[in-house]
């Protein structure tokens, strides 16, 4: 199918930049989490993730997500969007990914504000 | 709304596959566009048709493996809204029986899930279920 | 063609209204993805689908108002190809009658039209018409 | 609706350049034949049909650019067409305008050829 998932991990400034492209379905999700989880385990604390490529989600996606946070909590670490659509950031609004996440407008203005 | 006459209907059958729900933002983003509706809005309805479509596929349990969907312009001389409608043949539910979704109460519990009515409600301007043991209809409607 | 396997169908009933092909372009597009065909190959069902379409919107004068698409992934294990078809309920043709169009004849001749059947064959790489006095039936396949 | 076709002209070299964006349909035939009379009444003999913004036609409108050929011959004139989608390009093959009509790749390619 045309519609997985492709991600790439980049370093910047000791924040792991995970890129995506495509739809942010269920299986969207789970390739995400899983990618975090690496991170995470590699010592990463600070993540953003860069939806420049990803046009369309889905709630079930989304609120694997939520997983993410959670880990976030336990290691008192930090993960962070940029480059959301209106209707993504609309999104995570009604879901309150706003409260435990932070948004930003693109990647300058998320690594002047993650980066250390 | 029932002042508004149906401008053109088009209607859609789905059969419930991976992401077939793809096939649904398309025909709608088909429909919105051509009464002109703004970019961002029609945006706006892709999500919603997403969350109606995901949400007959995986808990209506219909045993017809299909769902049917009407994407209706309204409006009597100029295109006012659209009108979408996703319905299923399955279990149906009681929708004043699901409780809003809070993101405090979803960490650190099983289930993150329950989102897909809230985005559908942010998304669009009017939402009604009517559900039953004959299945479930969602109506949603949004203005150009 | 008769060995493969529906692997998933889309239906889509459109209104006979300007430009309304483009809502089935929308959904060949969806359906030919989600197969992975290639880009150009899309692009030529686009073309087949919206020729379809607009003989059916203009010639078949159906009473019904609206024409009805149905979209077929075929194949067993592995998507082959996309069978796509057109049915409008209207007063039928003979397509044996139908002479082929060569452009030296319409230069300076009052009627320039007559492409659309020679397009559709082009773009796919099966055509079959049906037609009688309970209406036509376009059958085009195009492998992945 | 969206689907309206919007046109451009500019001269260059002698050339009458239009240029389309949107569905040829009947009515984008249409608003392209009575730009085309209009140039061809100026006095121009060589129009250069750029479709770089359109990615969809139907035979309809494709039809009625026959008429913009008869003038042509008429007037001892050139049409010329570039930036075709492959599609549109099998298109014109199918309808035989490619005999009638140049088809270039793109506009440096067809300024070349029609311009003096
Ligand atoms: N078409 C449907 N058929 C049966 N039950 C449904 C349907 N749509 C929604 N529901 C019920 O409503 C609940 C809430 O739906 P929703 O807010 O979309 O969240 P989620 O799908 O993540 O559970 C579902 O868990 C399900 O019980
Ligand atoms: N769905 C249809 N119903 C009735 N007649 C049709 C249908 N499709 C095609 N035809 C007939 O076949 C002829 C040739 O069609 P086509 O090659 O598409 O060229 P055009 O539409 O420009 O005439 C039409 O003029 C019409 O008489």
């Amino acid at each position: 199918m045309t519609e997985s998932l492709k991600l790439e991990i980049e370093r910047r400034d000791g924040v792991a930049v995970v890129y995506t492209e495509g739809y942010i379905n269920n299986l969207g999700g789970e390739e995400i989490a899983r990618v975090a989880d690496t991170l995470i385990k590699d010592g990463h604390k600070v993540l953003l993730l860069n939806l420049r490529g990803t046009k369309i989600v889905n709630s079930i996606g989304i609120s694997i997500l939520i997983e993410i946070i959670e880990k976030m909590i336990e290691i008192e670490g930090r993960l962070a969007f940029c480059n959301l659509t209106p209707t993504i950031e609309k999104t995570f609004h009604i879901m309150g990914l706003a409260q435990y996440a932070g948004i930003f407008a693109d990647e300058p203005a998320a690594l002047a504000e993650l980066a250390n | 709304m029932a002042d508004e006459g149906i401008m053109r209907e088009v209607t859609l059958t789905l059969p419930i596959a991976a992401d077939m729900e793809i096939a649904a933002t398309k025909t709608a983003t088909a429909m919105a566009e051509s009464m002109d509706m703004a970019a961002d809005k029609v945006d706006e309805v892709r999500m919603a048709v997403v969350e109606a479509c995901i949400n007959a596929f995986e808990h209506s349990h219909t045993e017809e493996g299909k769902i049917f969907l009407t994407f209706a312009v309204l409006g009597d001389d100029e295109a006012e809204s659209l009108r979408i409608t996703v319905r299923d043949s399955g279990q149906g539910f009681v929708p004043e029986d699901i409780v809003e979704s809070k993101i405090g109460d979803k960490i650190h519990s099983e289930s993150k899930r329950g989102w897909g009515l809230q985005i559908m409600r942010g998304m669009m301007d009017t939402v009604e279920i009517e559900s039953g043991k004959d299945g479930t209809r969602v109506v949603m409607t949004k203005a150009r």
